[in-house]
Formats: C-alpha cells, sequence, structure tokens
C-alpha cells in the first residue's frame, strides 16, 4: 500500500472551555474516499480545519504527504495540495462565479493580466464536468444553496490537489447533483488522489467510501474498510449507547382544522397553495430542493409577505408580513437555517430561549435577566441541551444543541401550530432520534405540526400525510398509507400523472 | 449596488446575452453620473459660458477636483475592502505642512524628493491604520476616527502658528499648481495618472480582484486563504499614500497651509465614492466612478452661485446629491436582482430536465427504499 | 404562563433526569469587574482623582459645573446613539440636526416671533422629522446608514447654513439663556441641564436593558435575520431608533442655542465624531449587539475631564485632540489585544491542565 | 502635574497672568500680536499665556473663557468670534475677578471692560476705499471677499465702504460679498468663483488677511492678473511675493504685534487697578506712549498704515 497521504494522531484542539478534538486521528491513504463519521459536535469539521490551517491544533502529530506539517492559514494548506470544501459556503457574492473559483490563482495572460476568456472558459469547463448549466459570469448573490455547494465543488477540484476534504458537501444537493459530485470523486480517487468525505448520511458513505472513521466527543473511536461493517455497527460506535427507533411516528387522534391555507400566492415563487392541518397532524412538505417549501412555510409564518391567499389559524384570519400576529395566533416556526435564522449564536442561551415569551416576562414594567433565566431553565432542561450555564453564547455549541436551543424556544411558546423546516439538517442519528420522538410526542399531545424536509425517509416514517410541492405549486397530496417514494418522486419532478395533481397545474409546467 | 458584472466585462459569448444587457445597464451606474456630471456642465456654461470657455473657466473645471479625486481613489480602495479611511483629511493636512517645511528649511530641495517625501509620509500614516485595523481586529471606523484626531493634533502642535506661505516654497514647485501640458494642467493630469494605474490595477491584477474578495465577504476570505491581512494593510497604505500625494498637490495648488488645510475633507471623499457608486460595505464599485463622483461634487460647488443659488444651499445640494445616489444605487440592484432571479428560474429548468434515461430523484437519499430499511434498521 | 409543568413536558413520554443549569458560568464579581464598561469606569476614576490632586484649580468650584455645561450635548445624543449603534448601525447626522435646530430656534423666535418654548418644541419636532427622515431611509428603503447620514449629515447641515447664511441670530431672552445656565441648587455644581439629562438616562437605561425593545435591540445588533423570525419588527425598531435620535439632537440644538446665546448655522460643527467616539470609548461594540449605558456615560464624563484638566494645564486643543484619540484606539484596540493575551493565558493554562481534563472527561 | 507654579491656585503674592485668547490658533495674524503680548508682558513682569481653539467658533471659545475664570486669572485678552455668544462666559469671568479686554474684535460694549481698537472702523474703510478708486481709476464693479459672514468688524467695515463708495465714488459699484471663512482654500475658490460671475470685475477688496493672500496667490497665476486689482488688509510677510511680482499695488494694515503690545498694557493696567475703564482714564502702554480711554470705554491704536513696494521691504511680520 502507498504511504499514507494525510496521518493525523491523537491531534488535540480547545476553543476556550470547550475541548472540541480531544484526540483525532485519522489516517487517509492516494486513492481512496475515506468517509469520517461521528455525531454533531464530534470534532469533524474542527479536524478538518486543522488540516486546512483555519485552526492550529493544541497538540499531536500533523503530517502531510510524509512530512510533519503546520499550516498557519489556509493558503498554506492551499500552496501545499490541499483543497477543501467546508461546512458553511465561503462564496464572495458581489464577485461572478468564475471569480470565486479562480480567486486569487487567475489564469494570467501578457504583463501579468487576469485572462477573464480563459478563466471562463476554464470554468464552464468545470461545470460541463459537473454537469451543471451555471453562467459563469454571473454574480454569486442570490444563488441557491445547492448552486452554491457546486461553485464550492468546482472550486476544490479546479485546484488539482493531493488531497480533498468535503465536509458535508452533499447537505443542500439534490440527487442528480449528488450523483455527478459522486462521479467525479471517483474519478479523482482513481486518478490516485485522496479524499475526505464527512456526511450524516450512511447511504452515501457506504455508496461512496472504501474506509470510514468514527468519531465520538473529540476523540477517535476506530476505522473500518466499507466493506467489513455496516451501518448498525458504525452507528453503534457513533453514539456509543443504544438508539431508539429512527421514526418513532405513533398514531394520533385527528382534532380541528387548526391551520387553513387558502390559495396563497407569491409572483415568481409559490402559486396557489392551499392545505390544512388538524390538531396532532403531522403534514409533511416534501420536494427537489428549491421547490418553494420554506418560501410557502415563510409566508405563512409571516416572515415573508405574499400577494394574494389567505392563512386562517384556528379558524380566525391571521395578519399577513407580521410574524409576531403569527406568533400571537400561536403558530411557532423553526427555520431551515438555524445559524442565520434560527438563533441569535452570539446571544446567550437563556435570551435564545426566552427570546419569544419575554413579552410575557415583564413585570411591573421591567425585564431583568433573572427572569429570562427562570423562564428558560425548564425548556433547557426538556430538551437536554447541552451547556454548562444559561449564560453561554450559543456560539459554543454543536448544530445539533443549537437545534435543540431553537425547538425549545418555540416550544417555549406553547404554540397550537409547529413548522419545523429541515428538522434534522446535518444532525447526527442520535439527536435525530430524539427530535422526531419529539415530534411524534408534541402531535400525540394536539400540536398541529408542518414539517419540512428533503430527507424523504424523514418524510414518510414521520408524516401523516405528505403534500408534494414543485416548482412552487402543490402536486401531490398523499396519505400516509399512500405515500411511496415512486408517488412523491414523480410528484416533485412531474414525470407523470400524479394522483393529487391539478391538470391545468401540468399543462403549465415549462418542461 | 453595481457588481461583478462591472469589474468583469468580459468578451461576450453566446447565451449571455441577458448577461451582456444587464452589464450595459449596470455599466449606465457610472455613466449616469457622468451624464449628470456633463448636464451640470453644460446648464452653468449656458448660464454663463465663461465657466467652460474662458481658459481659467477650463483649468478651473479640471484642476479644482484633482484633490478630492485622489483621495476618492484612495477611499475607494478602503472601502472596497469593507473599511473606510477617515484619517485623510488629516494626512492630507500633514503632509500639506511637511511640503511646506521641507521647501522652506531647505531651500533648492529637488521638487521630486518632496513628491516622495509626501507619499512616503501619507503611506506611513496609512500604515498605522492599517496596523491598527488589521491586527486590531477594530472597525475601521473607529481607528481611522481616533487617528483623525490623532493626526491632525500632532500637525497642529508640529505647525504651531507657524504658516507655510507660498514665498516659502519653491517657485518650480508652486508652477505645477498652474501649469498645463497640451491645455490641460498638471496636477489633473496626476491624478488622471494616479487613477489609471489604479484603475488599471483593480480591474486586471489578482491583487486587486482580491481587495474585491475580501470586501464581499471577510470572514470567507480568509478560509478561501486569501492574504486578507497583507491586503488589507496594503490598501490602507495606498489610502494614506495616495492622500500623502494630496498634501502635496494641495500645497502645490494652493500655495500656502495652514491649520484648516483638509479637515472635514474625509466625509467629502467618502460621499464622492458612494456618489460614484463604490458600495459603502465593500466589494463593488470602481475607481473610475469614484473619481466621476468627485468631479461631480466640486464641480456642482463650483457651480450653485453661478446658476443664482447662494453658496449657502451647497452643502445641501451635496447632501441630496449622496442621497440620490444610493437611492438610485438600491434601484439598480433590486432591478439586477429580479433579472437574476428571472435567469435562476430559466437555468434551473436548463439544468434539470428529467431525462428518459436517469429521472431525478428528491433530494436526499439515492435509492430511498434501501436507505429506509438501513435506518430501520438502526 | 410561562414556565411549563412537568405534566406537559415534550419528551415526558420517556421520563428522564431532569437537568439544571446555573445561571451564569462566572461569579458575580468577575462578570462585574471583567468588562470593558468596568474598564472606563476605573479609568474615569483613575483620572478625576489625579486630575483633583494634581492639576492647579481643578478641585476648584467651577470645574464640574463648566464640564457637565461643556459635555450636556454629548451625554444627551450619546443616549440614542448608544442604542443605534447597538442595532449595527450609526448615525453621524446628529450633529448637523443640532445646527439646524439651533438655527430653527433663532429664526423662528427672532423673525416668526415664536416664544423660546414654542420654538423649541418646533426645533425637537423637526429634529424628530429629520430622524425619521434617516429612519426611513435606513429601515425600510434598507440603505447602508453609514452612507444615508453622510449625506443628510451634508443636507441638513446645508439647510441649517442656508436658512441663516453664516449670520447668527443672538438676544435671546435672558430668562432663557439663564436657565441654560442654571445650577439645580443655587451654589452647587450641577447646571440644571443633567435634570433632562438624568430622566433620559433612566428611560434609556429602562428601555435599553429592562424592556424586550432593548433585548429586541440587541439582537437586531447580533443577528438582525433571527431577530426577524422571533418576531422582532426590525424596521420599525430601527426607525424609531433614529427618530429617537433625531428628537435628542434637536433638543440639544434648542440647549446649545440658549446655552451660547447665539443660534448660527454652524453651531456644533464635528459634534457627532465626539459623541460616537463617547459611545465607543464606553465599550459599545461598532459591529453592534454589545455594549452597556452606564460605559458610554463614563465615556462622556471622561472626555470632559481630560478636556477640562488639560485645559486648566493650558494644554492646546490640539493635545487634548491627540490624547482622546489615542484613547480611542487604545480602547478598541484593547479588546482584542486582551482577548489575544487570555488566550495565551488560557493556552498555558489547558496545556499543563490536559491530562487532567482527559481523565476526567473518559 | 508639574503646572504647581501656575496662577490662581495659590493665590496673589503679586504675581500677574495675563490669558491671550485670540480667535482661533494657527493664525499668524494672531502669532503676531502674541508675540507684542509677549513683549509686552517681559516689559511690564507679567505672565502671558496664550490658550485658544482651532476653529474660530465662538462656542470653542467659550471653554477656555471659562478656564480662565476656573484659575482665577488677572486679566483676559480676547478677540471675540461673536459679539454676544461669548458675552455670559466672559460676564461669569468678571465676576470671578478677571477683568477682560478685547482686541481685534470686539463684543458688546458691556461685556468688557475695554476694547483695543486697531483703527477705528471709518478709518480702515476709508483707507480700503481709496486704495481700490486709485488702483481702478476710480470707476468699475467691485467686490468684496471677507471673513465669516457674522465677524463683527468684518461687517462693520464693509458697511462703512458701502457707504463711502455711495457718496463719493458713483461710477464704482460694489456687486457682491462674498464669504472665504478665514479658510485659504475657501478664500481661494471663492476668488476663483468671482472671476467667473463677474467678468468685467476691476477689483476685489478683502479686508482679513487670509483672504488678500488667497485672491492674491489666486489671481497672480490666473490670466486676470494686472486686469483686476487688488487690496484689503494683509500682513507684508505674506503679500511681499505678489507686491513684487505686481498682483497687488498696495494694501493696509496696523501693526498686529503693536495691537497684542497694547492691549496687554490696557489689561494690566486695568488688573493692577491703576485704570478703571472708564471715559478719560488714561495710562502710559510702553514705547507706544500714553492712551487714554474713549467713549464706551475703546482704545484706539491708530491709524491704519499703507504698505507698497516702496516700504514693505521695512517690515518682517
Ligand atoms: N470556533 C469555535 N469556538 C468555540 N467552540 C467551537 C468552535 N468551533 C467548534 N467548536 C466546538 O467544538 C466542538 C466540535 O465541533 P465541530 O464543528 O468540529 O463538530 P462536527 O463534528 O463538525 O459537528 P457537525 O456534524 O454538527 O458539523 C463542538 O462542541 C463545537 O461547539
Ligand atoms: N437567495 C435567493 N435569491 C434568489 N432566489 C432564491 C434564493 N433562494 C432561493 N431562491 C429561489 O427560490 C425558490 C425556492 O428556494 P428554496 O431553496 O428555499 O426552496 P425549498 O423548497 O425550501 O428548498 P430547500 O429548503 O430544500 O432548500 C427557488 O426557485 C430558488 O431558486
Ligand atoms: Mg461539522
Ligand atoms: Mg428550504
Amino acid at each position: 500500500m502507498a504511504d499514507a497521504t494525510l496521518v493525523l494522531q491523537d491531534v488535540t484542539k480547545s476553543f476556550g472551555a470547550v475541548a472540541a478534538l480531544r484526540s483525532g486521528s485519522l489516517t487517509v491513504r492516494p486513492g481512496s474516499i475515506h468517509a469520517l463519521v461521528g455525531e454533531n459536535g464530534a470534532g469533524k469539521s474542527t479536524l478538518v480545519k486543522i488540516v486546512s490551517g483555519v485552526h492550529r491544533r493544541d497538540g499531536g502529530r500533523f503530517a502531510f504527504q510524509g512530512r510533519d506539517a503546520d499550516f498557519s492559514s489556509t493558503a498554506e494548506s492551499k500552496a501545499a495540495g490541499i483543497a477543501v470544501i467546508y461546512q458553511e459556503p465561503t462564496l464572495f457574492p458581489d464577485l461572478s462565479v468564475t471569480e470565486n473559483i479562480f480567486m486569487g490563482r487567475q489564469p494570467l495572460g501578457r504583463g501579468r493580466r487576469i485572462d477573464r476568456a480563459r478563466m471562463h472558459s476554464e470554468a464552464t469547463a468545470l461545470f460541463d464536468r459537473l454537469g451543471v448549466a451555471l453562467d459563469p459570469r454571473r454574480p454569486a448573490r442570490g444563488l441557491s444553496i445547492a448552486d452554491q455547494q457546486i461553485i464550492e465543488i468546482a472550486k476544490a477540484i479546479s485546484l488539482d490537489a493531493a488531497l480533498l476534504v468535503m465536509d458535508e458537501p452533499t447537505a443542500a444537493l439534490s440527487g442528480v447533483e449528488v450523483e455527478r459530485l459522486f462521479a467525479v470523486a471517483r474519478s479523482l480517487r482513481d486518478e490516485g488522489r485522496a479524499l475526505v468525505f464527512i456526511s450524516h448520511r450512511f447511504d452515501e458513505v457506504f455508496d461512496l467510501c472504501d474506509t470510514v472513521t468514527v468519531m465520538r466527543d473529540g476523540e477517535y473511536v476506530s476505522t473500518h474498510a466499507i466493506a467489513e461493517t455496516d451501518v448498525e455497527s458504525i452507528v453503534g460506535e457513533m453514539v456509543g449507547r443504544e438508539v431508539g427507533e429512527l421514526f418513532p411516528k405513533t398514531p394520533a387522534p385527528l382534532g380541528d382544522v387548526v391551520l387553513d391555507v387558502e390559495g396563497l400566492s407569491s409572483a415568481g415563487v409559490f402559486r396557489d397553495v392551499s392545505f390544512q392541518v388538524r390538531a396532532g397532524e403531522i403534514v409533511g412538505l416534501a420536494g427537489l430542493v428549491g421547490a418553494g417549501r420554506s418560501e410557502i412555510a415563510r409566508a405563512v409564518f409571516g416572515v415573508d409577505g405574499y400577494d394574494s391567499g389567505a392563512v386562517r389559524l384556528g379558524g380566525t384570519p391571521v395578519a399577513r408580513s407580521n410574524p409576531r400576529a403569527a406568533i400571537r395566533a400561536g403558530m411557532a416556526f423553526v427555520p431551515e437555517d438555524r445559524r442565520k435564522q434560527g438563533l441569535v449564536t452570539e446571544g446567550s442561551v437563556a435570551r435564545n430561549v426566552a427570546g419569544v415569551i419575554r413579552r410575557g416576562l415583564t413585570r411591573a414594567g421591567l425585564l431583568t435577566s433573572a427572569a429570562e433565566n427562570r423562564a428558560a431553565a425548564p425548556w433547557a432542561a426538556r430538551l437536554q441541551v447541552k451547556t454548562s450555564a444559561l449564560d453561554m453564547d450559543a456560539t459554543t455549541m454543536s448544530g445539533g444543541n443549537q437545534q435543540k436551543v431553537v425547538i425549545a424556544k418555540w416550544l417555549a411558546t406553547q404554540p397550537r401550530l409547529l413548522i419545523i423546516d429541515e428538522p434534522t439538517r446535518g444532525i447526527d442519528v442520535g439527536t435525530k432520534a430524539e427530535v422526531h420522538r419529539l415530534l411524534s410526542d408534541l402531535a400525540g399531545q394536539g400540536m398541529a405540526i408542518v414539517m419540512i424536509s428533503s430527507e424523504l425517509p424523514e418524510v414518510l416514517g414521520m408524516a401523516d400525510r405528505v403534500l408534494v410541492v414543485c416548482e412552487g405549486r402543490i402536486t401531490a397530496e398523499l396519505d400516509r398509507a399512500e405515500a411511496t417514494p415512486e408517488k412523491v418522486m414523480h410528484a416533485a419532478t412531474r414525470t407523470g400523472p400524479t394522483p393529487g395533481s391539478t391538470p391545468t397545474a401540468t399543462e403549465e409546467v415549462p418542461v | 449596488m453595481s457588481t461583478a458584472l462591472v469589474n468583469d466585462p468580459a468578451t461576450p459569448t453566446r447565451g449571455a446575452r441577458g448577461t451582456q444587457l444587464l452589464g450595459a445597464l449596470l455599466r449606465s451606474r457610472e455613466l449616469a453620473v457622468l451624464v449628470v456630471l456633463l448636464l451640470i456642465v453644460l446648464g452653468t456654461t449656458l448660464k454663463s459660458n465663461g465657466f467652460l470657455f474662458s481658459s481659467d473657466g477650463f483649468r478651473n473645471l479640471l484642476v479644482t477636483p484633482s484633490l478630492l479625486l485622489l483621495l476618492a481613489v484612495g477611499q475607494t480602495l478602503v472601502i472596497v475592502t469593507r473599511n473606510v479611511d477617515l484619517s485623510v483629511g488629516s494626512v492630507l493636512g500633514l503632509t500639506a505642512y511637511l511640503t511646506g517645511r521641507l521647501f522652506a528649511d531647505n531651500p533648492g530641495i529637488p521638487v521630486i524628493a518632496v513628491f516622495a517625501a509626501g507619499l512616503a509620509m501619507g503611506a506611513l500614516l496609512g500604515l498605522v491604520n492599517g496596523v491598527l485595523v488589521a491586527f486590531g481586529r477594530v472597525p475601521a471606523l473607529v481607528i481611522t476616527l481616533g487617528t483623525l484626531y490623532i493626526y491632525r493634533g500632532i500637525f497642529l502642535t508640529w505647525a504651531g502658528s507657524d504658516r507655510i506661505n507660498a514665498s516659502d516654497m519653491d517657485p518650480g514647485f508652486l508652477a505645477l499648481g498652474t501649469r498645463s501640458i497640451l491645455g490641460i494642467p498638471v496636477l489633473t493630469l496626476i491624478a488622471l495618472g494616479v487613477l489609471a494605474a489604479v484603475g488599471y490595477y483593480l480591474h486586471t491584477a489578482r491583487g486587486g480582484r482580491e481587495l474585491y474578495a475580501i470586501g464581499s465577504d471577510p470572514d470567507a476570505a480568509t478560509l478561501y486563504g486569501l492574504r486578507v491581512t497583507r491586503r488589507v494593510l496594503v490598501a490602507f497604505v495606498l489610502s494614506g499614500a495616495l492622500a500623502g500625494l494630496a498634501g502635496v498637490v494641495y500645497a502645490a495648488r494652493y500655495g500656502t497651509v495652514s491649520s484648516g488645510a483638509g479637515s472635514g475633507i474625509e466625509l467629502q471623499a467618502v460621499g464622492a465614492a458612494v456618489i460614484g457608486g463604490v458600495a459603502i460595505f465593500g466589494g463593488s464599485g470602481t475607481v473610475w466612478g469614484a473619481a466621476i463622483g468627485a468631479f461631480l461634487l466640486v464641480t456642482i460647488n463650483r457651480a450653485l452661485p453661478i446658476v443664482g443659488i447662494s453658496d449657502f444651499w451647497q452643502r445641501a445640494v451635496v447632501g441630496a446629491l449622496i442621497l440620490a445616489a444610493i437611492v438610485l444605487d438600491r434601484v439598480l440592484a433590486n432591478r439586477q436582482e429580479r433579472r437574476l432571479r428571472e435567469q435562476q428560474g430559466s437555468s434551473a429548468a436548463e439544468a434539470a430536465p428529467p431525462g428518459p434515461d436517469g429521472p431525478p430523484v428528491p433530494a436526499g437519499p439515492t435509492d430511498p427504499t434501501t436507505h429506509h430499511d438501513e435506518e430501520a434498521r438502526a | 404562563m410561562s414556565a411549563p409543568t412537568l405534566s406537559d413536558a415534550p419528551t415526558s413520554r420517556e421520563p428522564r433526569s431532569e437537568r439544571t443549569y446555573p445561571a451564569y458560568s462566572r461569579p458575580l464579581w468577575r462578570r462585574a469587574l471583567l468588562t470593558r464598561e468596568f474598564a472606563v469606569v476605573a479609568l474615569l476614576g483613575v483620572v478625576y482623582l489625579y486630575s483633583f490632586n494634581e492639576v492647579p484649580a481643578f478641585d476648584g468650584p467651577l470645574t464640574l459645573y463648566y464640564l457637565f455645561l461643556d459635555i450636556a450635548p454629548i451625554l444627551l445624543i450619546a443616549m440614542p446613539m448608544t442604542m443605534v449603534i447597538i442595532t449595527g448601525e450609526i448615525d453621524l447626522s446628529v450633529a448637523s440636526v443640532v445646527g439646524l435646530s439651533s438655527v430653527l430656534t433663532g429664526v423662528l423666535h427672532q423673525d416668526a416671533g415664536l416664544s423660546i418654548p414654542v420654538a423649541a418644541l418646533v426645533a425637537v419636532l423637526v429634529g424628530g422629522l429629520c430622524g425619521a427622515f434617516n429612519g426611513f431611509l435606513v429601515a425600510y428603503v434598507g440603505l447602508p446608514s453609514l452612507a444615508v447620514t453622510i449625506g443628510t449629515l451634508a443636507l441638513y447641515r446645508g439647510i441649517a447654513v442656508g436658512l441663516l447664511g453664516t449670520t447668527a441670530v443672538t438676544g435671546f431672552p435672558d430668562r432663557w439663556t439663564d436657565l441654560a445656565k442654571q445650577r439645580i441648587v443655587e451654589g452647587s455644581s450641577w447646571p440644571m441641564i443633567l435634570v433632562p439629562f438624568l430622566l433620559l438616562l433612566l428611560f434609556t437605561t429602562w428601555l435599553l436593558h429592562f424592556s424586550t425593545f432593548g433585548r429586541g435591540v440587541y439582537e437586531i445588533g447580533l443577528n438582525d435575520e433571527a431577530a426577524h423570525f422571533t418576531g422582532v419588527n426590525v424596521e420599525l425598531t430601527k426607525f424609531w431608533l433614529f427618530v429617537f435620535a433625531g428628537a435628542v439632537a434637536g433638543f440639544a440644538g434648542v440647549y446649545y442655542t440658549l446655552r451660547y446665546g447665539s443660534a448660527r448655522g454652524d453651531n456644533a460643527t464635528g459634534l457627532e465624531l465626539q459623541v460616537i467616539a463617547a459611545v465607543l470609548l464606553g465599550g459599545v461594540s461598532i459591529f453592534g449587539g454589545r455594549g452597556a449605558l452606564h460605559g458610554v456615560v463614563a465615556g462622556a464624563v471622561l472626555i470632559g475631564v481630560i478636556s477640562s484638566a488639560m485645559r486648566l494645564e493650558n494644554q492646546t486643543v490640539n493635545l487634548i485632540n491627540i490624547v482622546i484619540g489615542v484613547l480611542l484606539v487604545l480602547s478598541v484596540t484593547s479588546t482584542s489585544f486582551l482577548a489575544w493575551a487570555s488566550g495565551l493565558a488560557a493556552g498555558r493554562r489547558r496545556a499543563r491542565s490536559t491530562d487532567r481534563s482527559r481523565t476526567s472527561s473518559g | 502635574g508639574d503646572g504647581d507654579a501656575a496662577p490662581g491656585s495659590d493665590g496673589g503674592d503679586g504675581d500677574v497672568t495675563v490669558t491671550m485668547l485670540p480667535k482661533n490658533l494657527g493664525n499668524p495674524y494672531f502669532d503676531t500680536s502674541t508675540s507684542g503680548a509677549e513683549k509686552a508682558g517681559d516689559e511690564l513682569g507679567v505672565t502671558v499665556e496664550e490658550v485658544g481653539p482651532d476653529a474660530a467658533s465662538p462656542e470653542a471659545q467659550v471653554p477656555f473663557i471659562n478656564t480662565a475664570a476656573q484659575q482665577g486669572v488677572e486679566a483676559l485678552v480676547v478677540s471675540a468670534n461673536d459679539p454676544t455668544a461669548i458675552c455670559d462666559a466672559l460676564d461669569e469671568a468678571r465676576s470671578a475677578g478677571t477683568s477682560v479686554v478685547t482686541f481685534d474684535s470686539d463684543t458688546d460694549p458691556e461685556c468688557r471692560d475695554i476694547y483695543v481698537n486697531q483703527a477705528d472702523a471709518g478709518g480702515i474703510a476709508q483707507v480700503q476705499v481709496d486704495l481700490i478708486a486709485e488702483q481702478i481709476g476710480d470707476k468699475g464693479e467691485v467686490a468684496v471677499l471677507s471673513a465669516a459672514a457674522n465677524a463683527t468688524n468684518q461687517n462693520a467695515w464693509i458697511e462703512l465702504m458701502e457707504a463711502e463708495i455711495e457718496e463719493n465714488h458713483p461710477d464704482i459699484e460694489l456687486v457682491d460679498v462674498v464669504y472665504g471663512d478665514d479658510d485659504d482654500q475657501k478664500s481661494f475658490d471663492q476668488t476663483a468663483a468671482l472671476l467667473q460671475q463677474y467678468p468685467d470685475l476691476a477689483g476685489i477688496i478683502s479686508p482679513t488677511t487670509v483672504g488678500i493672500s488667497a485672491a492674491a496667490r489666486y489671481l497672480s497665476t490666473s490670466n486676470a492678473k494686472g486686469r483686476v486689482s487688488l487690496t484689503g488688509l494683509g500682513t507684508p510677510n505674506q503679500m511681499r511675493e505678489y507686491v513684487e511680482d505686481g498682483t497687488v499695488e498696495a494694501f493696509a494694515l496696523w501693526n498686529p504685534a503693536d495691537l497684542g503690545y497694547l492691549a496687554t498694557f490696557t489689561a494690566a493696567a486695568l488688573a493692577n487697578g491703576d485704570i478703571e475703564g472708564e471715559e478719560g482714564d488714561t495710562f502710559e502702554a510702553g514705547r507706544l506712549g500714553e492712551y487714554t480711554v474713549g467713549a464706551d470705554g475703546v482704545v484706539l491704536l491708530g491709524d491704519p498704515f499703507v504698505f507698497d513696494g516702496e516700504n514693505i521691504g521695512d517690515f518682517d511680520f
């Protein structure tokens, strides 16, 4: 076997009081795709950032291509031949797609001028290889998360690096795009490069990778050849405890209609959306990434406006474009991007959890921190938020923990309707099961729930009823019993007539 | 605000007609200001044709804005990186005084050496700003507000009540303030030369593009591996150096340097850049725009009394102009966003046509069935 | 209604050990003393004591009286400015509003014959209107406040100067000019202007630190999108803060006019920089989301004490400006310097305790 | 910390301190007047301290007046940026026992003890109108480039000049008064604007030292040189070059050093109780001889002096 491209041995890293890595180890060989798995906060991203020079390790061994390495900036790691796709997109919104890919190493023409024509044609070639049609001249601003991720991927493979690290590159991609990415990854592997692939989706791990390393609580647990292991044992190692059933959906008696959305339209985003949700019911919104599910949810909750239609909660109309009215009416909304929309990450746990209910905490005109702490503590406890004190900033927490804070914040309002967008995006299996159990419990207690998810098994496993959204319209409504992956897929892509789709909608599809 | 397309007007290819159109529209951001400028010149000339057609009028039209132009170009470099340099007025005062002192204390000193000294002094003061901003991790607004006080204090303490008079300075140097080559004043030529060099650098050099990247998203720039600290330092050094050059130009043009030299001009420099379409939060805008903005500001100031508006109202007009410029920017940006959304809609349709052999599947598992089974087992 | 009972606990189906959380990760004295605000207060104490003992005539009865008269406009405007900056915005136009309000007070009194209270009221209202214009452009049109208020800085000043040229309105009734300089108790060092200031301070403290509105202000500064998602009306909050800043600046303009007995278009030129210096010196983050009022008050008074002491030492304004500038730069860079130093210290401590933590965590 | 010997705090053991407060620092005119004051201080054995703001505005002067009151200095010599705005501050200083002398630019008479007038307004207006009339052949368009629009002295002179022109020079038309705010750059640009706006302009009067030198500098390089005459009030050092190159024929001024010298003697006389500031009081002012306090507490320095190519070489200030 060839010498390892990357060797990490007992690497440690702490941020203040948080020990992100206690002993991280990882050995990646050329010509191999190496999966790195672990729960949220296991330290995967931190390990990656040490390899790429974003962070410097506190201790341990780090060798790249047989030589000891200690990068103090990403520029150094890049120069050494390491390409990284970070978990969070790192684009320059004002610059063109092409410039984003080639920034800092643009092809130069005469007199060290940037050769723009060559740069654009190289970008086009890259997109061809990835099988996507993106205008290389458009600015990156306004691209969907999926397109942003594709640019990150194009950026990384254009680097021609010996080691390519991908930190959850598929979290926002659709099936086709994932397949194309995998094809590229395989061809890079066949060229003899080393790849590291981080994902919470086991099917992808088993589909693509040849080796897997498991991490838990900042420590190395094990490394296996993929062929010699299975999902169950890996999950066991990741969690270090028994995971309950992943989709513990129990049927609950349905009550009255809680949410009634009627003919909601917003120009260019969605059209004529109508549906109802009953107490005790979980309604899943399925569809391709970019179908407009989040936009519908945002309009219903009032963070965005809509052009026509009506939203009623328990029979009473809810004012449009007014989140506070929605909250007062009894709605709660867990948005898809927790760092940007769900949380004030630099705010304390207590302020975040008490963020929506603080109006009720005012006594004699005064709102005190003590009151907020008192109100927040039980909800944090209920969701088992891992934090040392209520005044810790949410920045110091892993994704799963942050999601718990967001959910705690909304449950604290004791809503009648919970809209939850991508409840488990980027969350590890252990926490995932917890969240699912929670949703099932809440429905059992009579809460109406709208769940948006891009993971089909999650929708099928949790929803009482599935609404399929395609290009801003609801193209199918399927009961739990009749919802099969095929039917949902058809409605989501409109490859054929599906039950529940309106005939006019099909005619107008510009396919 | 104006976008990458302005900065990146590459040769069109087929299929990019929408972009082309959009590009033309956006390039009009600079064009719009230019048109306003020309209208003002035209209108004022109709009122009093000496404004343009007397030799003094023509010279003043060109030479008066050159000072602000230098500052606006430097300011653009800094603003593009999502910073701002409020200390330029004080740097200008300090170097203008330095210029005078050099001539007064070293009669016969070569003019070129004085220019070099001014540039070096400005660069040094800019370096101090840059170091504090880049290493102190403090917003430039605060740092340069502090150095605005400090540099001016140093200037006034150094100068005391000492004033530099025209007679202290080299006549050859002062002649620069009035001499013309081919009908274009030398000072204007200096400013235009700087403009061309900086504009070329920002458009075609890797370093220049990196300044835009840094301003567009500083965190991403760090993650990406750009040398953010160094680039920001360079931007501040250049801004300082250009303010220093402006100080020398000030001495040449006005012939006297007193305690008020350059005070308050920093906001005009920022204003010129903003009017010219440089986004205050970095990442976009061009020095050409900033230069036109500088011309516009100065020319309006000179035109108002001629068209019969008391010069007391000048500042109000300048303020209204800045506001109009940023509102216009917003309108254009909104229009652009709409276009991009349309464009994205069409390209998405192109990108994922349901092929016969590989129908797209919903996001997530490539094979939902097996996945489901695996998860269920877990 | 807020504290849930155990029975409606979301995960009650599977009873677990309820976690309890300490409210704070650090003891009270560390939370109170290891802050930027406290550092400014301490510095103020040191500078004051030094001046009191070492600077000739600083211990005289007039010192504090003049000091507060001088910094009153800064103190007043710093209150709303603190909130504006905490939302991540900035208002550079306040000094121009002071100028405009001053001119209006003069013009309305002299030319329109209005009595001083009426003229003052109109001036304050116009100040609020100026703020509303800023607020509208920033909050509802969504323009960057730095650019907007650089524009209105020129616009409002331009209107002020345009209305009055560079002439001045003087000759206000003694009753009113004396009021601006009167002491709360005859013979004390506390000028009357402190009364409205203290009321404003009380109001602002409540608004920023003890009301839901204030929580929203901080959230907007830290993450305005998340604030919007939790029902904070981001636009309206910003709008009102700019109105607040404009109205207070308008009031400061009236005070300015009466204190100096002259209404001029160029009154208070450059005051915005002093206000912002005081606010930032007081520990408010220019990025928004952080800061507290006691630091700001200390920052403003510190600037006043330093200026007063240095003037008594017959230092030139230039030197005073240098000191204030250096202080501003030091105070803002100190944060990152301290973070860097404490990072170093923590690193060393960690290195020593790695083994211990490893065994305890296992 | 080492200012323990400063006056006021340690009482009056015969140590007299005079604080000079010009309109602003960094102004060579006041630099010269302060040097005269210091000379007087040396002769009298009193301490002269110069303080002042960096911009010429009344509200910037007030803190310095307050400081003088706090220090309890014996006398304050001030050139007012506004006739009334600084009155209250001066009153407080006077009630703290400080004698107040204004020079160069006066306040309302009731706010100070004595005003040392550089030349009476009529004389100053007269000399400037005479100079410009002579230079432009007593006919044509004339403009005034002043300092700030509410500078007391400037406005008084301009008013008198207007009256004088109307009365005795029917062919001269005063077309505009513009303000350079005693700022080089602004005055320079204002000159340019004047020439553009009035193509037939024959002469400019600038009764301020900053203005006249900025205007001269602009004229000397423009093609209006020789066509447009310039006169006003300036200092010989600033104007020497332009007199020698022919841009300016002649201009006027008093000697600011003498003004500061006289103001200091006046202040010392008041502080020592030699005079009360009443009309008719007389006192000795060193080499300048004896002066008498006139109506309204005004002491007049003398007639302005005309500088031209013949005599400018004899002066250095
Ligand atoms: N910059 C930081 N400051 C403080 N703590 C941090 C920082 N970055 C990471 N951490 C902490 O380090 C731990 C490991 O985080 P890391 O991002 O490496 O986890 P991960 O395995 O990538 O999780 P996920 O699957 O959610 O991406 C977490 O507890 C996190 O809160
Ligand atoms: N920032 C943006 N600027 C312009 N258009 C956008 C932006 N974000 C999304 N869109 C467009 O809005 C539509 C819906 O996007 P979005 O990704 O939110 O849908 P979704 O169904 O919620 O998908 P998911 O939540 O799975 O990512 C798409 O046409 C997308 O291209
Ligand atoms: Mg991660
Ligand atoms: Mg979504």
